[in-house]
């Protein structure tokens, strides 16, 4: 797992896009090769919750320890990771102004991300948190269009003040879930101890979970992603969407509800109404916006609200259909805005009204536009679907009324995202050419292609044989105490 | 010799925050200055007089108000090149009008 | 009447007279309008002060006093004054509320201080009164240039050197400007 | 795993193969590959259906399995099942999405309707769609079609049928919006997609709640034993004073009724005619549309033994459909329209048929089930014929409507004969096979609900006569003035059409009976003559009444309008339904709901955080005046701190 680090440590010298493009090349190949490590080892019978353990006292007298490892979950994550960081780099490959900062913050935020999804120690992992969110500023700050300073001024702030929830949760989580009077950060240890009051998980719960939530994006505290998203550039916004938006889902999960099991079901009630409005909300602002990064970044709010919803569950199963949606949201919401960047890149504007007729000029973005929209719309064969489904069947579990009533509303986010898809689709897309200089445009070259194909044959891989990851992320579950 | 120490500390009390006064109400940069060293002579009284009723053998209440005397000195010429220099950028010593390095 | 003999010894005659002195002065050197006027009354002040080192028996630091002082940075002033000012120009009126304001630091600090000064219960130490001697130079030099406990080297040269650098620093503040006036 | 699973590996592959690589092949590549491969699927599918119904026996997996069980009754035959997606938990061990092949008579019957009219709008494509942009694109869409539509027939749970729901769903949208251009086709696309999604989120939350009870997906255990499972888990639960079940399977049906287009869901498929004829005639008249029927007719048993309210709601719904369509089918000029409302008419004659039905192998008990499964197959093939013909005939006039078209009967005699067959057909005039089913489903309403069947009666009735008056404008009245010479259809046009017409004609002599019935056993099915009589006696009265009125340009058309003419007015309009919907989605949902919900986060959400932004940065403003660099104030500040300080220590 270090390797990846190192890996990218080393890049850092590097300036030139080949050397980005074999380098990620090369996470890409890790990823792959610890996932097969990771499964044939679980073949093998290693039957440890965490694989490749890896702990490097740090910090001795607050006993902080530099810990990784992966279960089934994080593989998963890295393998997400990798896919759009790769993918992200070809998509930014006409990046020229400054390019070697420009390289340099997109793999600080990288190593974030991967250090975050592979951190047990909750220090560490709120260390590499920190580290992933900071280059967004600049990145948006420095490389964005539109409004970029106060969409990143805004992006960091909010994300800055969940992280101060975070923080203090943290903290709470760190002195008041020993077992025996030796304080840990060790998620692993904690969840083991399961030894917090439940007095005192109820006031760290919501903090932890609010403060995972904003980089969830959870309503009411979603509005820096439409904002910043829209402001970003190409790649980061698929980095930032497909990736970093999953940290907080991740967090929810790995960190709130799992070290805090019985406030987490004592609260799941509110947290559902908040992310069950999310799923609803999103899609219907979707629906009436105008310019194709809101309307994404509107999409987003919806999809991440499923997976936060669908983790307050606390099923197995809907589990599992959460992080599925990480994935599969992570892999289409890139997929998007790689194609918006492209389009943006050639049209100069993102406003469908003032676009027309795509698919005739370039069919192959066009194409691709439209594989993502089905995804995201949950059509089966693509990784939405397969991510949905688990997650209502998984969500159905519930029998009162209450529970009954969001996943309905729920389901019927799977019509509103279908309008709303239908019409960019019909606007962009179809019909006939709005602007006639439009008409001289080119389709997609090469890297672009890589990129959005990358992205494709992972969509596809996914909705067409899910059942491994399914799988690999359900049998990693296996110390959860709120599962019921 | 039978001047009470208190007589001198009231009078030193007195002129240390008659000192005050004047630094605070002047606008004039040279009058807070001239606050400044009535704050300081204020200072320096108790300081000897102190020496002089406390330790008359010791000297280190007189060394002070000496040392006292020599930094005031140089802080009063520090100062005044810098309010020459105000004034010439500026051509005012008003403390309420120099805002220059403000903001 | 006891009272008043008992206290209307010549060094407290003296004392009132000089105190008067430092604290009318003081007290207008701070509440004029005119700047110049200030100085010659911050003049005074010093002057009186340095009396009352006299009083006191220290000589020697009464004659830095006067020569320091009033000698020099009270012309320091004074050229200061003239050379940013035009001579006799009021200062500008400063508003009541400022003054009000100022009025009552001053006064509540007076009161904490001289309540707590009343209230601490001095004993006159007579035996001061034996040590009369003058400070003689010897003395006042062995203490400066001396290494030994209460002796004071070091600080004379710190001061020395500080005094440089305040010459220094006085010489770049003011010839800096010049040039850029230049530019 | 076997040869079987080429019947779904084939339109896959062909479909990625075109869909990837069909530009760099050429149109004519790609037609002939398109066809070829559905060639090879459709003879095994009557392969398949020989084997299974003649033979008795199907080779699946190197073992000739029984297609009979002891008691007479047909098998269920499994080729593969494999799991898909794993989604058990502790509560439901056994949950997952299977996905197989399931071999029973109704799956085997569709498997045949789907490759045989697929195929034949594959050959008639060719030349329909000779030079038409982005012909790879069509045969790939059309093989990504068959290959959902394969799927969906033979899924082995209900999940499994989901899934492909979906993916023809979407191919469904892909074709209709083929001539992406045209502002009309996209919109058309997007509502057709829409609505019947809208439609799948009833079915899907069907599911979820079936599944959530029986803890499973699969057919066969939902069915078996006569719905014992569903009876077990969920009988006697109730939701706000309803049966689960009858939810359940009523959500379900809603499903059904969007992809079948039954009312209020119809609105899509007349506008679903924007895409090429070849495809309406393949996926919004045969196969398709007809899905919400398969899927009611795979849970019959459940309706049947569990919900039988829902089955008479089916009934009345469909009841009210069909009389609905036809009476809006006999005012529209566009003749595709024409055709679109007499699907759905037919369709309604399925779901009817289903809702009337019993569950028995006896004659009338029976009835409805067979009846409807084989008015789906007669109707599939005829239909399919009708449409091909009006592509033909547009194909020569280059327009949909009426007023375009007349006396054709000299230009285009094939079409015009096949047209003529299917025209009997659907009116139900003997020996055609619509006369068969269409008897079938009338004797099982009579049988159980005379209501519906009065009905039934009189819509068979309007049917005929909407189907010749169609027949007569396009084919006799007044010759319009063409733009040029209306000519035959070349020959791969034609041939499906001889194809489809004879089956139109030998259709009716297939023993459905012996093989399609709810309880899977056969029976032998006898005539009622008087209803036969009856239902014949009302078709030639249609007939009669639009020959009078179109044989021949006159004045009587006129007439009957204006008796009728609010009436006349409101059918045109299809009785403002689609009006209502826009009113809805446009003014109600995207004017109110989405505009309110996008301002709200704009002002209120996002307007909060600026506010606390803003006042962070108005406290800061504010504080920062405390620092002001006065150094006046900060003495006074500190010699009053100093006071206050020195009085609280010293003296309280």
């Amino acid at each position: 797992m270090m390797a990846i680090i190192f890996c990218l440590g080393s890049e850092k010298k590097n300036i030139i896009r080949m050397v980005m493009a074999v380098g990620a090349l090369a996470i890409l190949g890790t990823a792959v090769y610890v996932t097969l490590d990771f499964l044939a080892q679980r073949e093998a019978g290693d039957a440890a919750d965490f694989l490749f353990r890896q702990d490097i006292v740090w910090y001795q007298s607050l006993n902080i320890n530099y810990s990784v490892g992966v279960d089934g979950i994080s593989v998963a994550m890295l393998l997400l990771s990798s896919v759009i960081v790769l993918t992200g780099v070809f998509a930014s490959w006409g990046m020229e102004i400054q390019t070697k900062e420009y390289f340099l913050w997109f793999l600080m935020l990288a190593i974030g991300v991967f250090g975050f999804f592979i951190s047990i120690d909750l220090f560490t992992m709120f260390l590499f948190y920190e580290v992933a969110l900071i280059p967004m500023y600049l990145l948006i700050g420095l490389w964005g269009t539109g409004r970029k300073e106060y969409s990143a001024m805004k992006l960091t702030l909010m994300l800055m003040g969940g992280s101060a929830f975070l923080m203090v949760g943290i903290f709470g989580i760190y002195y008041f879930s020993s077992a025996d009077g030796q304080l840990t950060f060790n998620i692993v240890e904690i969840a083991k101890n399961h030894a917090m009051p439940v007095d005192k998980q109820l006031i760290f719960f919501p903090l932890t979970f609010v403060g995972f939530g904003v980089l969830g994006a959870m309503f009411p505290f979603h509005t820096w992603s439409p904002d910043g998203h829209a402001s970003a550039p190409t790649a980061v916004s698929m980095l930032h969407a497909g990736v970093l938006m999953k940290l907080g889902g991740y967090g929810c999960f790995r960190i709130a509800m799992n070290l805090m099991p019985e406030a987490a079901d004592q609260l799941s009630w509110i947290f559902i109404i908040l992310t069950g409005t999310s799923v609803v909300y999103g899609a219907f602002s979707a629906c009436v916006q105008n310019d194709l990064k809101y309307i994404n970044a509107y999409s987003s709010v919806s999809h991440c609200g499923l997976v936060l919803f669908a983790l307050l569950m606390m099923n197995k199963t809907a589990m599992t259909g959460a992080i599925l949606q990480m994935v599969s949201h992570g892999l289409m919401t890139a997929l998007f805005f790689a194609l918006i960047g492209m389009i943006y890149g050639r049209t100069h504007t993102r406003d469908i009204r003032e676009m027309g007729g795509m698919m005739k000029i370039m069919p192959v973005l066009g194409v691709c536009y439209v594989i993502a929209g089905l995804a995201s719309l949950g059509l089966p064969g693509l990784s939405g679907f397969v991510a949905e489904m688990t997650i209502f069947v998984g969500s159905f579990e519930h029998t009162d009324l209450f529970h009954r009533f969001f996943v309905i509303m729920g389901c019927t986010s799977i019509v509103i995202t279908a309008v709303y898809i239908l019409r960019v689709v019909g606007k962009v897309l179809f019909g006939p050419v709005q602007d006639k200089h439009h008409e001289s445009l080119t389709d997609a070259v090469w890297h672009e292609k890589i990129a959005a194909f990358g992205l494709i044959i992972a969509i596809a891989g996914i909705g067409l044989a899910p059942l491994w990851l399914s799988d690999m992320i359900s049998n990693s579950s296996i110390i959860m105490h709120f599962m019921k | 010799m039978n001047v009470p120490v208190e007589f001198y500390l009231v009078l030193s009390t007195l002129l240390f925050f008659i000192g005050v006064y004047g630094f605070i109400v002047r606008k004039n940069l040279i009058g807070i200055l001239m606050s400044i060293e009535l704050i300081l002579n204020a200072v320096n009284i108790n300081f000897v007089v102190f020496n002089r009723f406390l330790f008359p053998e010791k000297l280190e209440g007189y060394m002070y108000g000496l040392f006292v005397i020599i930094v005031a000195a140089a802080e009063t010429a520090v100062a005044i090149a810098i309010i020459i220099n105000v004034y010439r950028n500026m051509k005012n010593i008003d403390v309420d009008s120099i805002k220059e390095l403000k903001n | 009447m006891e009272f008043l003999t008992a206290y209307l010894t010549a060094n407290n005659i003296i004392f009132f007279i000089l105190a008067a002195i430092i604290l009318v002065f003081g007290f207008l050197s701070v509440t004029t309008t005119k700047i110049l006027r200030a100085a010659t009354y911050l003049f005074f002040v010093l002057f009186a002060i340095a009396g009352l080192y006299l009083l006191l028996t220290y000589e020697f630091i009464a004659a830095v006093q006067l020569s320091v002082y009033a000698g020099g940075i009270v012309v320091l002033l004074v050229f200061a004054i003239l050379l940013v000012k035009n001579l006799g120009e009021e200062t500008e009126k400063v508003s009541c509320q400022k003054k009000l304001v100022s009025a009552i630091a001053a006064i509540s600090g007076v009161v904490i201080s001289l309540v707590t000064l009343f209230g601490f219960g001095f004993q006159n130490n007579e035996s001061a009164d034996e040590l009369t001697a003058n400070v003689n130079m010897e003395t006042i030099g062995h203490t400066l240039m001396g290494v030994e406990k209460y002796q004071y080297l070091l600080p004379f040269e710190a001061a020395s050197v500080f005094l440089l650098a305040c010459i220094i620093g006085s010489v770049v503040v003011a010839t800096n400007l010049k040039k850029e006036d230049k530019k | 795993m076997d040869y079987t699973v080429l019947l779904l590996a084939i339109p896959f592959l062909m479909f990625l193969l075109l869909g990837l690589v069909g530009q760099k092949l050429g149109p004519k590549m790609a037609g002939i590959l398109g066809t070829a491969g559905l060639s090879v699927v459709t003879v095994l599918a009557y392969y398949v259906a020989y084997s299974y119904f003649l033979n008795k026996g199907l080779t699946l997996n190197g073992v000739l399995e029984s297609a009979v069980n002891g008691d007479g009754s047909w098998k269920a035959l499994t080729s593969f099942n494999f799991t898909w997606l794993d989604l058990s938990n502790a509560n439901r061990p056994d949950l997952r999405i299977e996905i197989g092949m399931l071999f029973d008579p109704i799956s085997v019957m569709m498997l045949v309707v789907i490759t045989t009219v697929s195929l034949m709008v594959h050959i008639y494509s060719i030349g329909y769609m000779h030079g038409e942009e982005g012909f790879e694109r069509y045969y790939s869409i059309l093989s990504l079609f068959s290959f959902a539509m394969l799927g969906l027939v033979v899924a082995t749970n209900i999940f499994q049928m989901y899934i492909f729901w979906e993916l023809v769903g979407v191919s469904s949208f892909l074709l209709i919006g083929f001539y992406y251009k045209k502002p009309s086709a996209v919109k058309a696309a997007k509502k057709a997609f829409i609505v019947t999604r809208f439609a799948d989120m009833f079915f899907l939350v069907g599911i979820l709640i079936l599944s959530y009870y029986t803890k499973t997906f699969s057919f066969e255990q939902i069915n078996g034993d006569h719905a014992a499972l569903v009876h077990t888990t969920m009988g006697g639960l109730t939701f706000m004073g309803c049966s689960v079940t009858a939810i359940a399977l009523t959500l379900i049906f809603l499903g059904g009724a969007g992809k079948s287009a039954m009312f209020p869901f119809q609105i899509w498929l007349p506008d679903a005619m924007e895409g090429p004829t070849p495809s309406s005639a393949l996926i919004h008249a045969a196969t398709m549309v007809v899905a919400g029927v398969y899927l009611v007719a795979r849970l019959f048993p459940v309706y049947f033994f569990e919900a039988t309210s829902v089955l008479t709601f089916i009934a009345y719904v469909g009841a009210f459909t069909s009389l609905f369509a036809a009476l809006i089918a006999c005012t529209q000029t566009d003749i595709k329209r024409v055709l679109a409302f007499s699907t759905i008419s037919q369709i309604a004659y399925m779901m009817v048929a289903l809702g009337v039905s019993g569950y028995a192998s006896a004659h009338e008990a029976g009835l409805g089930f067979t009846a409807s499964m084989w008015h789906l197959f007669t109707h599939a093939m005829f239909k399919a014929l009708l449409f091909m013909c009006a592509g033909a005939i547009i194909h020569a006039v280059h327009s949909n409507e009426m007023d375009d078209m007349g006396n054709m009967r000299k230009y285009l005699p094939i079409t015009h004969w096949t047209f003529l067959i299917a025209c009997f057909a659907i009116a139900g005039i003997p020996p055609f096979s619509g006369f068969f089913s269409k008897d079938e489903i009338l004797t099982a309403a009579f049988e159980s609900n005379m209501i519906i069947y009065v009905c039934q009666a009189f819509v068979a009735g309007l049917t005929a006569f909407y189907m010749f008056r169609l027949y007569f404008r396009i084919f006799w009245y007044n010759e319009p003035t063409f733009h040029h010479t209306p000519h035959e259809a070349p020959k791969s046009m034609t041939i499906p059409l001889i194809v489809l017409a004879a089956f139109t004609c030998v259709g009716g002599f297939i023993p459905f009976s012996e093989f399609i019935t709810a309880e899977s056993i056969g029976y032998e099915i006898e005539m009622n003559t008087t209803i036969a009589t009856i239902s014949v006696v009302v078709a030639l009265i249609g007939i009669a009444i639009a020959t009078f009125m179109y044989k021949k340009q006159n004045e009587w058309p006129d007439k009957v309008t204006a008796i009728f003419k609010n009436f006349y007015v409101w059918a045109y309009h299809r009785f403002y339904i689609d009006e209502v919907y826009l009113f809805i989605t446009n003014k109600i949902i995207f004017g109110i709901i989405c505009t309110f919900i996008a301002w709200f986060d704009r002002h209120i959400i996002d307007g909060f955080m600026n506010l606390l932004a803003w006042t962070t940065n108005l406290v800061s403003d504010e504080t920062k005046e405390v620092q002001s660099g006065s150094v006046q104030q900060y003495a006074w500040v500190f010699i009053m701190g100093v006071v206050t300080i020195v009085a609280l220590a010293l003296y309280l």
